[in-house]
């Protein structure tokens, strides 16, 4: 009798089993609805599925890849699933930012009726499913049913508080620019698509990988890939649902939309580019850098402009796309230049923030989520305070929001200090028009990451300090373990991460390796991070932390025990007006207002001011997308005139209709006797 | 070589069914178009037991006796009667004035004839330039439709396009398969029943059979 | 390796000790140029003193962020001062974080600051903490691009290798590094709070930056975050003589060479003190939305640098 | 044998239902012939897959291979359900008063005759008689728009039959123009009609003649396909007549007159000698395939009637159809195959969901229809699913058709996909933008008074899902089969 053992199986089975237990998951969730002992159960098995699909992950960085070919899918093109590193970087990914927000909204929808929270773990754990068969997806038709799944559940996600017009309005302005989206990437397997016409096996990315493709269609599929995965990613100006939808979805599910699914649009974008089409151009990397450029800078200045804490978490997601995207662009230059070892550290860079985002995003949302929880607000105008109420949540948001601003030691500043020496490395580059691009580039990137720290600053201050600006503040309370503990998870993952960046770098090398051919060597020990060269650049994190701790240490010690701890509790300084309220303290429009001010000519202001006789005097602000206008309005005109035009084609009169039918009769009739 | 005296009659009587058409196009008042309407009902059936006759195929005879039941007698017969009780024997005012409607009515034939010329040169039955007629009247019959806005008038030109299919499948191709034809019959029969139905739905919703009433369906 | 890390900390430590001192010189000379009797030079010790034996006074609602603040601020400043080579290059601390992670540290100080600052909850705080973000957000990466300049000069963001570069080995002119020289000045003035984007002996709260967000700091946490303060200006004096003025920074490893580095950093302390003042002295404070086109001029120069270097020098 | 079956059941319950159909239980008998339909059919099925494609009777009046015999099962299939759904929606209705017990009959008799009729036209083998059960199917068909009596039924009525007659007329003229062609070939008589015959010596016909009549039979089966511009009287059709009759005009009667234009285009590809690119019967089906996907898709935004809009969907796919087939090869036919075959599942299911979604608002305009997914949850989740999936949203199967149509279209005829992406984008936005509201947010609707007939809803959800992510093999093998006889 032949005996099955564990290591029988190959990784890829092993997730592909992770994605059928949440389906499985997911779908008992509808028939537990009289059992709510056991549906409560159905989160924390989540969890616990996710934390096996990061070890998944890390199986495949290790291992070799593997692929399995699934019985079900289209007649001769069964689903194939392949896991190889570059899936495996991202099923860590997914399942270690997965793993805590699933453990936090095991917590945070405790208090869901049995008919919602039912729902919501179907739709929830589908979507946890559909991301990660995008990530084992082999072939072009399992990845866009398990794309297309993915956007259909987090669609119902996003619309769980159906009740609110805005919610719908985010949802459907969402799912159509997937949906435009998934087309275009149907387009881009179309030209992909190898072999003969004819056969179906010309979808799997194998026989893609193989086919030759002319540099036009190269560069066709290419722009399709571009339009299609930046949809997702929220790439200017493709950006709109972004901030609608996440500031809509439940708190978890921001948290992996924005920490996760995102991810998959990179996911995507790196695998048709490095693995799918062979031709690659130059171009191609410059317009990627471009976009993405423009996508982090624009993110960041709508980011800094916003109220609403979950819309400027939103902003600053397509803040961090961009940056990634605009590695992605570097990479490209490196790569088609034949610098395959500068390749090799902007890829890792990219992949590395990535990585980071998961985290830090993850923890925000989750943070932000808390807060929403307690106080039931969304604005920030109205919150303040926090940190005092609830300080588990503050600290450990504060971990988050130092991370994003790329403040070091946490993670965010490893991957934007990697990103940055790329730039610094690109002289040796043989196009000089590109020398020249990029110290505005890099320019742009370091003004990016200095905005992102205002906009943290004022996210956290504004949220977490000061005085509660309304009484919703008041009856706040501190998260249940459960969400603190998810939050912990993701906390730790930012601090790890920007601790131990030599070993990051070590488990990101064979993608790295499988995409450019190359690894990024580390010429430093394991403490220390050295690119390059220990000449050029070198960043030591945790010597770095141990110095600033030990320092810090001594400073407090020295000061209590030379001098004195004598403290008094005072009322704070009024300059001489004892009147100050809450209400003086900046409110979020007004810690934005020199933002706004400043770069004036990308937005739309809208602005309610009051009259000196006003009895309540109210000040509304509001910084809307001018892309909004500028190409989504004509658009939207564009389609309603288009539709008018035709719509008079059909005005009721049987005889124009009967002409109708007349003139193509006779068109036909000359068009083929012609 | 000259035609055998029973193919040039075929061939008068489909100049006449031509001329009949054009007839109709220029027609006013809807009992003198169920009258025109008859005589080119007569015109078929008299070609069709002419070919059956000169080609003996016998089924053809069926058809002749069927097309002179149902478009000589029974449905001119209904209609009169439809006209009569409707009360609806207006004159007609045509969508486009009718010198201009002749006018596109000449192009068409030409445009026809033109069509079917290749197609008459490749013929094996004798009687092959009835093709080019049989089209003209079927596209002829079409521009009637068009140009009426009753309802009467409008469903004969569509039986007036079917005359001119009879005609395209009797004279020019010697006939369809019975079964075809016994077919084609019921169904023209059930229609114009169907039909019947209709008017008198019409008439009692709108009170009128002017089409000017129907155009409530549309985009707004 | 073991002399190193002593010669580390105790430059790191002269440092520390130092940076009131020049913050006494430069008061001392402004004073002068002002026409003013001038403080004694060891006066910022006194305040220190005076105010690190006083009872620490805090409002009710601070949070432990609050107090936090000062030790992670002064931690960061001393951090940073260890990384700069101000007398011996290639000290065994400066692997640890190159120009970008020094920026990082900055930065970091400057978060916490802004955050404690925002913690009370007046309506000063918050409007000092605004106005520093919004300082920042154009000033950091003008001093980045600053240090992209001569990273790309040098091949490298290590501090010492840029030094190496720049005062051991061949000497050349870099035009570029006018560009940067120039771009580095207004940065400086802007994170260290001086004339002309901020005044730091102003009374007045509403033109108030940087003392916008320690009003409600006494007694031993002022005292920190004051001698942070001055060593921030230490720091940055020295990140300026290492980037345009290295020579005499004694080369990793060269002892003899260490008195000759001590008097040359007096010499140019002095020298770069008495400039900063006299700047300062000359120029008058602009409007706080002036600020930004102060500093984005020096963001255009930062990148101004680096393309003529890329013009130029390659 | 089973063949008589499946066309006399239908037949006999016509007749039967015309003379008794009064009764109180008409509704059940009438579900009754539907499903003794259904068995004949899935005995017909067996018995193909078991011995293969056939003729059968006579000269071969009947002809049954892959490509008709997967649509005869999904038409019986349909009828059921939809008879399943008729049976309390029609009940309402009477008690609506909209009904009475004499329409009522008209409406079971002529439903049973409609079905007879089409799978006449689906198992016929003869072309003439083709037309004539697609003209019957019309008859049958004209006097259910107008069930309700109401001067929009009667008008929309109206255009149906005038439009549908005259393009059908056109059809019986290319019907003759083909026998002109054949009947030098195989001879004067019964058998030059035949399509096995014609088949066989497709070769040899005139390609002169085969291209003009190709011309007529396109234009007049086309008229009923609903391709633009000759569709205009589809939504007026569809939104006037009663649901269930809109749901097998839609689901059905259009595949049955594309079967017609495709076996057209076997014979003219066989005639004219040049397949795939070359393909004129092709090149005129993508180009009408295209129009009416774009058109539809436009007239789909202006929309405010429900029943209207989901037709205006129907043409839209029915476009994405005929382009497929137009394109030819072994892709693109079986993606056009198994597109028929989901948008009948699925668009019947909606006009299902829609049906009691309107009568539970009284009203068919959308802006009547909020927030069902609260007083009414299945209907609410039977009306957004089916709506994601005829969006073309994976896992459903129409995104299989779609992904491979798509796809196909990009690599063979890439000047062709920004109508695509700009249709199915418009289209998308449009459904999507009003369904949501429709079935999401506030409501004041009451909740239906009665047991909605949703089961058939999720029967055929449940099985576009399932073509979605499986095809079972002989499915698949009939699609391939057939796909191969068009032309691939």
């Amino acid at each position: 009798m032949p005996t099955v053992s564990l290591s029988d199986f190959a990784p890829v089975e092993y997730a592909w089993a992770g994605v059928l237990f949440w389906l499985a998951l997911g779908f008992s969730a509808l028939f537990l609805q009289r059992l709510r002992g056991l549906l409560a159960l159905i989160f924390p098995l989540g969890a616990l599925g996710a934390l096996g699909m990061a070890g998944v992950g890390l199986a495949a960085l290790m291992g070799a890849g593997s692929a399995i070919v699934l019985p079900i899918g289209l007649p001769e093109l069964p689903f194939h699933l392949r896991l190889d590193a570059l899936s495996g970087l991202f099923l860590v990914l997914l399942g270690g930012a997965a793993f805590g927000v699933t453990l936090y909204a095991s917590g945070y929808f405790r208090q869901l009726d049995t008919a919602r929270l039912a729902l919501m773990a179907l739709w929830f754990h589908l979507f946890l499913a559909g991301m990660t068969t995008v990530l084992l997806a082999d072939d072009a038709y399992a990845f866009m049913v398990a794309w297309e799944v993915m956007a259909l559940s987090s669609y119902f996600l996003v619309t769980t508080d159906h009740d609110q017009p805005d919610i719908r309005r985010a949802g459907f302005l969402y799912l159509l620019i997937a949906h435009v989206g998934a087309v275009s990437l149907l387009l881009c397997f179309g030209v992909l698509q190898g072999g003969d016409i004819g056969q179906m096996q010309a979808y799997t990315f194998e026989y893609m990988r193989s086919a030759e493709l002319a540099p036009f269609w190269a560069s066709v599929a290419f722009l399709l890939a571009l339009f299609g995965f930046g949809a997702k990613a929220g790439l200017v100006p493709m950006h709109v649902w972004l901030p609608e939808a996440h500031p809509a979805a439940p708190s978890p599910v921001s948290a992996l939309m924005s920490g996760v699914m995102l991810k998959t649009a990179i996911y995507g974008l790196l695998r048709v580019t490095f693995d799918l089409i062979n031709v690659q151009e130059g171009w191609w990397g410059t317009l990627a850098l471009t976009l993405g450029l423009v996508t982090a800078l624009y993110g960041v200045i709508f980011a800094a402009v916003q109220a609403d804490m979950k819309r400027l978490l939103a902003w600053s997601s397509i803040e961090n796309i961009g940056v990634i995207l605009a590695g992605f662009g570097l990479t490209l230059i490196f790569y088609t230049d034949g610098k395959g070892a500068l390749a090799a550290l902007t890829l890792t860079a990219l992949l590395y923030h990535a990585l980071n985002h998961a985290f830090f995003k993850g923890l925000l949302f989750t943070g932000a989520g808390a807060v929403l929880h307690a106080t039931g607000e969304r604005n920030m105008d109205k919150l303040g305070g926090l940190m005092r109420v609830m300080p588990w949540t503050a600290w450990l948001t504060l971990i988050g929001a130092l991370a994003i601003a790329g403040l070091p030691p946490l993670n965010g500043f490893v991957s934007e200090w990697l990103l940055l020496q790329a730039f610094l490395l690109t002289p040796g580059l043989n196009q000089p028009y590109l020398n020249m691009v990029i110290p505005v580039a890099a320019a742009s990137v370091a003004l990016a990451a200095a905005l992102a720290a205002y906009v943290m600053v004022k996210f956290f201050g504004v949220t977490f300090l000061g005085v509660a600006r309304s009484p919703a503040v008041a009856q706040a309370h501190e998260a249940g373990w459960r969400e603190r503990l998810g939050m912990l998870w993701l906390a730790a993952g930012c601090v790890l991460l920007g601790l131990f960046p030599t070993q990051v770098i070590a488990l990101l090398s064979p993608v790295v390796l499988q995409l450019t051919g190359q690894t990024l060597v580390n010429d430093g020990s394991w403490l220390m991070l050295a690119p390059v060269d220990a000449e050029r650049a070198s960043y030591a994190p945790l010597v770095f932390f141990a110095v600033v701790l030990v320092t810090l240490l001594l400073v407090f010690i020295w000061v209590r025990y030379a001098y004195h701890g004598r403290m008094r509790r005072a009322d704070p300084w009024d300059c001489g007006y004892p009147e100050q309220d809450a209400r003086m303290q900046d409110s979020a429009e007004g810690f934005g207002q020199p933002i706004r001010q400043i770069f004036d000519a990308f937005m739309r202001v809208e602005r309610e001011t009051p009259d000196p006789f006003d009895r309540h005097p109210r000040y509304r602000g509001d910084s809307r997308d001018k892309l909004w206008v500028l190409v989504y309005q004509p658009i939207a005109n564009l389609a309603a005139w288009l539709s008018d035009r035709v719509g008079r084609l059909q005005h009721g009169r049987i005889q124009w209709y009967l002409i109708y039918s007349f003139a193509t009769l006779i068109f036909l009739l000359v068009f083929v006797t012609r | 070589m000259f035609l055998a005296y029973h193919l040039q009659v075929v061939n008068l009587l489909a100049a006449l069914l031509l001329l009949i058409s054009f007839a109709m196009l220029s027609q006013r008042r809807i009992t003198g178009l169920v009258t025109l309407f008859a005589w080119q009902g007569a015109a078929l059936s008299l070609s069709t037991a002419i070919v059956a006759w000169s080609t003996g195929q016998h089924h053809l005879y069926y058809s002749a006796a069927l097309t002179f039941i149902l478009k000589v007698l029974a449905m001119p017969w209904y209609f009169y009667r439809l006209v009569k009780k409707l009360n609806v024997d207006r004159d007609v005012e045509p969508m486009i004035n009718i010198p201009t409607t002749m006018l596109i009515g000449i192009a068409l034939v030409i445009f026809a004839f033109n069509l079917a010329l290749p197609i008459s040169q490749m013929s094996g039955t004798v009687t092959r330039s009835t093709l080019g007629i049989a089209m003209a009247s079927v596209l002829l019959a079409f521009l009637m439709m068009i140009t009426r806005s009753k309802a009467i008038p409008q469903v004969i030109g569509f039986l007036a396009m079917e005359n001119g299919l009879f005609f395209a499948a009797t004279s020019a191709s010697y006939g369809m398969p019975l079964v075809v034809e016994m077919g084609v019959a019921l169904d023209v029969l059930v229609g114009v029943f169907v039909l019947g139905i209709f008017f008198f739905q019409i008439r009692e919703t709108f009170d009128s059979l002017d089409l000017k009433h129907m155009e409530k369906l549309k985009e707004k | 390796m073991n002399t190193g890390i002593l010669l580390q900390i105790a430059q790191t430590l002269l440092a520390i000790l130092l940076a009131p001192l020049l913050m006494g010189w430069v008061n001392q000379c402004r004073a002068w140029l002002q026409g003013r009797s001038a403080p004694p030079l060891i006066q910022p010790y006194r305040t220190l003193k005076k105010l690190f034996h006083k009872e620490a006074v805090i409002a009710h609602n601070a949070s432990p962020l609050f107090r936090f603040a000062p030790y992670m601020i002064f931690a960061c400043m001393a951090l940073a001062a260890g990384l700069v080579p101000t007398l011996v290059n290639d000290l065994p601390f400066s692997p640890a974080a190159d120009a970008i992670a020094l920026v990082g540290v900055f930065a970091l100080a400057r978060v916490f600051l802004a955050l404690a600052a925002m913690d009370i909850g007046t309506s000063f705080g918050t409007l000092g903490a605004r106005r520093e973000m919004l300082v920042s957000f154009l000033a950091e990466p003008a001093l980045l691009m600053v240090f992209f300049t001569a990273s790309l000069i040098s091949h490298s963001t290590e501090l010492p290798t840029i030094v190496e570069t720049l005062a051991h080995k061949e000497f050349v002119i870099y035009p570029s590094m006018a560009f940067a020289a120039v771009a580095f000045w207004m940065v400086s003035t802007a994170e260290n709070a001086r004339i002309p984007v901020d005044n730091p002996t102003t009374h007045l709260e509403l033109t108030m930056i940087h003392e916008a967000m320690i009003l409600e700091y006494s007694a031993r946490h002022l005292a920190l975050i004051e001698w942070a303060v001055a060593l921030k200006l230490f720091t940055y004096s020295a990140l300026g003589i290492a980037l345009f003025v290295p020579w005499g920074i004694a080369p990793h490893g060269d002892f003899a060479a260490l008195p000759l580095a001590v008097l040359a950093l007096l010499v140019k302390m002095i020298l770069g003190g008495a400039t900063l003042s006299f700047l300062e002295a000359i120029s008058a404070k602009v409007r706080l939305f002036r600020a930004p086109e102060f500093l984005g001029t020096a963001f255009l120069l930062g990148v101004l640098g680096m393309l003529i270097h890329f013009l130029l020098e390659v | 044998m089973e063949i008589y079956w499946l066309l006399g059941i239908p037949l006999a319950g016509g007749v039967f239902l015309a003379l008794w159909g009064s009764r109180r239980n008409a509704p059940e008998i009438n579900a009754l012939f539907s499903l003794l339909t259904l068995l004949a059919a899935a005995a017909l099925t067996m018995r193909i897959i078991a011995e293969g494609p056939m003729t059968v009777g006579g000269e071969g009046w009947f002809f049954i291979d892959p490509f008709n015999v997967f649509l005869v099962a999904l038409t019986a299939f349909v009828a059921f359900t939809t008879a399943l759904f008729s049976r309390p929606y029609m009940r309402i209705e009477k008690e609506h008063g909209r009904l009475n017990d004499q329409r009522l009959r008209l409406y079971h008799s002529s439903y049973q005759i409609f079905i007879a009729a089409m799978l006449l036209a689906l198992t016929t083998n003869n072309m003439g008689i083709l037309w004539v059960s697609m003209e019957a199917a019309t008859l049958a068909t004209v006097l259910l728009v107008s069930l309700y009596r109401t001067p929009a039924s009667l008008e929309a009525a109206w255009k149906y039959f005038i439009l549908c007659g005259v393009g059908i007329a056109q059809a019986l003229f290319g019907t003759i123009l083909l026998y002109f062609a054949a009947e030098k070939v195989l001879g004067s008589g019964g058998t030059a009609l035949l399509w096995t015959h014609l088949n066989g010596v497709k070769a040899q016909l005139e390609p002169t003649v085969l291209q003009l009549a190709f011309v007529f039979l396109l234009v007049g089966y086309g008229t009923k396909v609903g391709l633009a511009p000759l569709h205009n009287w589809l939504p007026d059709a569809h939104a006037e007549g009663p649901t269930p009759v809109s749901a097998v005009l839609s689901g059905l009667l259009l595949n049955v007159a594309l079967y017609a234009v495709m076996r057209s285009k076997v014979l003219v590809d066989g005639a004219l000698g040049n397949e795939g690119d070359n393909s004129m019967a092709g090149n005129l089906m993508m180009g009408f395939g295209l129009l009416s996907v774009v058109v539809a898709a436009f007239l789909i935004k202006r929309q405010t009637d429900v029943k209207r809009m989901f037709a205006y969907s129907s043409i839209e796919h029915m476009g994405l159809v005929t382009f497929a087939f137009g394109m030819g090869g072994p892709v693109a036919s079986f993606a056009g195959l198994l597109h028929m075959t989901m948008h009948s599942l699925t668009k019947s299911a909606i006009f299902f969901a829609v049906g009691h979604a309107t009568q539970s608002a009284g009203t068919q305009l959308m802006e009547g229809i909020r927030g069902l997914i609260k007083t009414n949850p299945t209907i609410g989740w039977g009306l957004m699913l089916g709506t994601v999936a005829i969006l073309g949203v994976p896992p459903f199967g129409v995104f299989a058709s779609e992904f491979l149509i798509i796809t196909t279209a990009m690599h063979e005829h890439p000047w062709a996909t920004p109508f695509l992406l700009t249709a199915l984008g418009v289209a998308f936005a449009s459904i999507f933008g009003k369904v949501q509201p429709m079935v999401f947010g506030e409501t004041t609707l009451p909740r239906l008074p009665y047991q909605p007939a949703l089961t058939p809803v999720f029967i055929h959800l449940g099985l576009v899902l399932m073509l979605g992510l499986f095809i079972p093999p002989y499915l698949a093998a009939w699609y391939r089969q057939a796909a191969h006889m068009l032309g691939g």
